[in-house]
């Protein structure tokens, strides 16, 4: 559950996603659910030429399995409570 | 103390710089901020670097971000880099 | 949902689909779904259990999604109807399944010797104390008993001990030993008799036919019927030999229930059924005959009889049934309040036909073979398994498994006022992460000025030292300062005072002052780290790995370091929790007093930035002997620090941007705490303990080439002689503090004497460091505040010199001056230089850093009576 | 239950799978492993008719986005002849192993 909490404390935040088929979408991150799926709004396509499929979409679904990467922003992170939360979740993972 | 299982030594490297291979001929360096049972990781000040082969030739390209979460499926190695 | 034990194989949909492969063999009629209903939907209406959206969020509310895997809607919408009269059965709230999953279910489900309750919540279901509702006959297990208890693993696993313990006590019928594999029946067929009462009213005939089938076809065939059926799989094994003939019976007691069952498995129940079966025959093999008349009563009233007919028939025949005295008539008092009739209900049973029995054996394999897997899990297994879901679920740290989104939110929202639950946890991260105030390399400057008031605050008292003092002073200022205004090109002077010279690096203290000062500090055992020579010149690599290979390794150093966040992390749960906390493991993991190694583990410990971030926390729990220990032994093993090494200018000449920022971790975290602890608990002797160990064990003098080093010397001696100045005023010094002083201050003097210099770096360092933290990231702690003209600091060193003059004697000023008058006219004439050269739209900045020269430098002047301005240097008025 | 489709119910939507199929079509209903029952579907590109009843599985979602009103199908605009084609998400390299043989060949000089 480590990262649905991490995810959470997101939402309302601007993300990249970058997918496994390559298409990067930027936007605000308006909800997640335990399997990491995401919602943004006002998407936004990095290569929006090469790929107008998602043209005149703004909200979108994003499969969580589907995700290769999520670009953040630095100050949307603290470091410090994370790597605690990390260790909290190996700690009760292994008991 | 027992140190024993992978996740464990993942641990070690908590808020240390480590090296990941991703699939698709994908590597990232960072300094290890979170992981799950998953490899789901967050790296910071990370810099990932794509290889491929253009005609016969390597070329790489390598791309920085201050704060990542990279998906644990796309994961197939992590370690210390070698200096 | 499958998922509190109930049923996942979902035997109705099994049962369905055997049924209707059975039936196409037959007859091809359609099966009714009603006649494959079990009883789902019985725990389906769950609104008021007030933990529901946590476990399976609202899903509920999906009104148009549907779920192609599960078909759940199928059944909710089919028995909607007779939902309504289940729905009181099973208002029951997670939370009081929590509750009564604690010592006290155990009394009301379990133990109480009131046999009703016992036979009710044991024999017939085991998951009483979590599905029913209780409260009718305990009213202390209220439903909505709010706090509910958690119960550890070993908890859960002594509860079940106990029950079987009152089993034992009871009788086999009390408690439901694990069945034999095989003889599985559908797990609602022993649903809860309070669910069971109206349950069979929505469903008249369905429920009661299915459980026949459920079951007895798996036992041995033809043996006498001996166990009220709900209950037969729950004992022991003794109790399996039922025959068929009671179900034949009951199948055929009713006809108008033909048309409810399912005309496609029972061929012969699906024509009106034969009459006969309503006078109750002798079965051959004796199956007992009351029960059946009490059914034909039962379903003269309108009652769902069959059964309860079949829960409640006495195994009279059941060989060594022991429970068969007590079960039927407790049970049947309590389920059943018609049965005040009971008296007239023995009847003699008709015999079957062999045609039945044989299609009834036929059957019975049928769905022998259905039912293989349901009844995999024990009702105990069940149990356990959801009291122990249940005790995750209602955990006593809301804070578990959602720690960093509760943590984040506490810590954006402020939460440091107000609850002092969330105040503890916002404090752990405030600390160093620094959300208010802008990051930590705002903190750094919080440690860095805390240092510098500090030398300040005893600049000032000892400007304003009695004239007397200053007087002395001016004598032997002509010799030094008569050409300091005068000649800035002046050579060094003589030295005009000799200063006894003790050869350096005097390993054994003997002074009996220095005796005084290792008892004064309260049992700190300053001889122990005796035991680990070691050459006090650090090793003079930056790779951090040389350290690390003689304090076990990386890998072990990490370890360690994990460790100690698992204790940090223990320590600070209980805390939240209300806990006394005990550091003494904590202490353990920081092998503070371990000489295995050549350098200390914990000296390696620092070398991580995580291991200098977790030290604020770390320090929350120490007492003060332990932190003074601690300080100890890092005062002792400084020149192995990986954070000297790489800042001194001498072993790491050009600093990397990420070394750069280490260093600015550390100052940050680690000198702040020495700062406070100093100043709010240390005494006087204590801060000369810490001075001893750094002055006796490392190469003062390499120390003083690193940034951190020559601040943490500034600060143990700035905090002496504040403590001093302070103590002056008041209550004097004993003349043993006094003695230790001069004694461990001529010690210190004598490390740096004559190589006193070395504290200014070059300045191909010095532009190194201003250029790599201005093309990084460092932030201004390290370098000037303009940022187009930056410079490097030197107020720290300023600081330094003007420390140590503070606590000299006039022969140790004299020193100082003499050693770094090179510095002090360069100083001055950088400033000069500055105003005169700056170009006119950077008059500004140049002005503000004239200024800051000026300041920084008057900081030591001050202490001799001096102050430089406009390029001269002149006696302070 | 993943409510995060809710909002789509019974709206248009474009739907990528995991082959780089890009679907245009009506969410009928979903359920917690994003299986999909789409009606009306059309080719996102080309805008042909593909299916009036859709089901998709789960596991071959991309993403599904809410299609803005009056938003046209891209062949109306265009035939789609000019569109990239979406990749795949299996996130192959072909011969990744001769890329990773070459890599380190590099890295030991």
């Amino acid at each position: 559950m480590l990262f649905f909490s991490f995810f959470k404390t997101l939402v309302d935040q601007e993300v990249t996603v970058e997918l496994k088929n390559d298409i990067e979408l930027k936007g605000t991150l308006k909800s997640v659910d335990q399997f990491l799926n995401l919602k943004l709004d006002n998407i936004e396509c990095s290569d929006a030429s090469k790929y107008p499929h998602l043209s005149s979409v703004r909200n979108i679904f994003i499969r969580g399995s589907t995700v290769r990467y999520v670009y953040l922003n630095k100050n949307m992170v603290d470091t410090n409570l994370l790597q605690d939360a990390a260790r909290r979740e190996a700690m009760s993972s292994k008991n | 103390m027992s140190m024993d299982t992978p996740l464990d030594l993942l641990k070690l490297n908590l808020d240390e710089i480590v090296f990941v291979k991703l699939r698709g001929a994908r590597e990232m360096t960072g300094t290890l901020q979170a992981f799950d049972s998953h490899c789901n990781i967050v790296l910071s000040n990370a810099t990932e670097t794509i290889y491929e082969l253009v005609d016969g030739d390597l070329k790489s390209t390598t791309k920085d971000s201050e704060m990542v979460f990279v998906r644990g499926d796309s994961v197939t190695l992590i370690t210390t880099p070698s200096e | 949902m499958s998922f509190f034990g109930f049923d996942t194989a979902l035997p109705g949909q099994n049962k369905g689909s055997g049924r209707k492969r059975n039936g196409a063999k037959k007859n091809n009629a359609p099966m009714d779904f009603e006649d494959t209903y079990q009883g789902l939907g019985e725990y389906e209406n769950e609104e008021d259990d007030y933990l529901n959206a946590e476990t399976f969020g609202d899903g509920t509310e999906l009104g148009a999604d549907f779920d192609f895997g599960y078909g759940r809607g199928n059944l909710d919408a089919n028995t909607s109807s007779a939902g309504h009269v289940e729905q009181p059965a099973l208002n029951r709230s997670y939370a009081s399944a929590a509750a009564s999953a604690g010592p006290g279910a155990l009394n009301a489900g379990y133990s109480l010797p009131s046999a009703h309750t016992m036979d009710e919540g044991m024999d017939f279901t085991p998951m009483e104390s979590l599905w029913t509702n209780q409260s009718a006959v305990i009213p202390q297990q209220q439903p909505q008993n709010p706090i509910p208890q958690v119960l550890s693993m070993g908890e859960i696993e002594r509860q079940q001990f106990q029950q079987q313990q009152q089993q034992q006590q009871h009788g086999y019928m009390n408690m439901p030993p694990m069945p034999p594999m095989g003889y599985g029946y559908p797990p609602h067929a022993y649903g809860p008799p309070g669910v069971n009462n109206t349950g069979y009213q929505g469903l008249p005939q369905d429920f009661s036919q299915s459980v026949p089938q459920g079951y007895p076809q798996g036992l041995p065939q033809g043996g006498p019927m001996a166990m009220p059926m709900h209950m037969a799989p729950m004992g022991p094994p003794q109790h399996y030999q039922p025959i068929p003939v009671p179900m034949q019976q009951h199948e055929q007691q009713t006809p108008q229930q033909a048309h409810h069952q399912a005309p496609a498995s029972l061929p012969q129940e699906a024509s009106p059924a034969p009459v006969l079966s309503r006078e109750p025959s002798e079965s051959p093999s004796s199956v007992q005959p009351q029960e059946v008349v009490r059914a034909d009563q039962f379903s003269s009233v309108g009652v769902p009889e069959q059964a309860f007919a079949q829960e409640m028939r006495p195994p009279h025949n059941a060989p060594g049934n022991r429970g068969q005295a007590i079960i039927p008539d407790q049970v049947m008092r309590e389920i059943a309040p018609r049965e005040t009739r009971r008296g007239s209900m023995r009847k003699p049973q008709e015999p079957l036909s062999s045609e039945e029995l044989k299609k009834l054996r036929i059957r019975q394999a049928k769905v022998d073979k259905i039912l293989r897997h349901s009844g995999v899990m024990t009702p105990r297994d069940k149990d356990f398994i959801t009291r122990y879901q249940l005790s995750q679920i209602v955990t006593d740290d809301p804070y578990n498994e959602d720690f960093y989104f509760q943590v984040y939110k506490i810590i954006q929202r402020g939460g440091i006022v107000g609850e002092s639950n969330k105040g503890l946890i916002a404090r752990a991260y405030l600390e160093h992460s620094g959300h208010r105030l802008g990051g930590r390399y705002k903190r750094a400057d919080v440690a860095l000025q805390r240092m510098q008031s500090q030398v300040e605050k005893a600049v000032t008292v000892a400007k304003e030292r009695p004239q007397k003092s200053r007087e002395n002073l001016d004598g032997a200022k002509e010799g030094v300062l008569g050409k300091i205004s005068s000649a800035r090109n002046s050579k060094a002077p003589r030295r005009q005072l000799q200063i006894p010279l003790q050869k350096e690096e005097e390993d054994e203290v003997t002074s009996q002052a220095i005796e005084d000062v290792v008892q004064s500090m309260n049992g700190v055992e300053l001889s122990s780290s005796k035991a680990r020579r070691r050459s006090s010149y650090a090793f003079r690599s930056v790779d951090q790995r040389a350290v690390l290979s003689r304090s076990g390794g990386r890998k072990f150093v990490l370890s360690l370091i994990e460790t100690v966040y698992s204790e940090v992390l223990e320590l600070e749960a209980q805390l939240r929790s209300g806990q006394d906390t005990d550091s003494s493991a904590l202490w353990e993991t920081l092998h503070i007093s371990d000489d295995a190694y050549e350098v200390s583990p914990f000296i390696s410990i620092l070398s991580f930035d995580k291991g200098v971030k977790i030290m604020p926390r770390i320090f929350n729990f120490l007492n003060k002997e332990q932190k003074l220990k601690l300080l100890y032994c890092f005062f002792s093993e400084l020149s192995h620090l990986n954070i000297i090494v790489t800042s001194s200018y001498k072993t790491n000449p050009d600093p990397s941007d990420s070394q750069l920022k280490k260093l600015e971790l550390f100052q940050s975290v680690f000198l702040k705490i020495i700062v406070s602890f100093l100043s709010s608990s240390a005494e006087f002797l204590e801060v000369l303990g810490l001075l001893l160990a750094l002055v006796k064990n490392n190469n003062v003098s390499f120390i003083s080439t690193s940034k951190i080093g020559l601040n943490l010397i500034t600060v143990l001696i700035s905090r002496a002689a504040l403590i001093k100045q302070d103590v002056s005023r008041g209550n004097v010094l004993s003349s043993m503090e006094a003695s230790t002083w001069n004694e461990i201050y001529d010690k210190l003097f004598t490390a740096l004497e004559t190589k006193l210099a070395v504290v200014f770096p070059p300045d191909e360092y010095s532009s190194r460091v201003v250029a790599t933290s201005s093309s990084g990231t460092v932030t201004s702690a390290t370098v000037g505040q303009s940022s187009k003209h930056q410079f490097y600091d030197q107020s720290y060193i300023w600081q330094f010199l003007a420390s140590l003059a503070l606590s000299g004697k006039l022969n140790h000023q004299r020193v100082i001056i003499d050693e770094i008058r090179e510095e002090i006219f360069g100083t001055i004439s950088r400033a000069e230089q500055l105003s005169s050269t700056a170009p006119v739209e950077e008059q500004q900045i140049a002005l503000y850093q004239r200024d800051k020269l000026y300041q920084d430098l008057n900081l030591f002047l001050n202490v001799m009576g001096l102050v430089a301005r406009d390029g001269e240097i002149s006696e302070l008025k | 239950m993943s409510p995060l489709l809710k909002d789509f119910l019974n709206k248009r939507i474009v739907v990528v799978t995991t082959e780089g199929q890009c679907v245009c079509a009506t969410l009928e209903g979903f359920d917690k492993s994003t299986n999909l029952l789409l009606s009306e579907a059309q080719d996102r590109i080309s805008g042909s008719h593909l299916a009036s009843s859709y089901m998709v599985r789960g596991s071959q979602i991309v993403c599904c986005g809410l299609l803005e009103d009056g938003a046209a199908a891209l062949g109306s605009e265009e035939t789609g002849a000019g569109v990239t084609a979406l990749k795949d998400t299996r996130n192959i390299v072909e011969d990744e192993h001769l890329v990773w043989k070459r890599v380190w060949a590099s890295r030991k000089q």
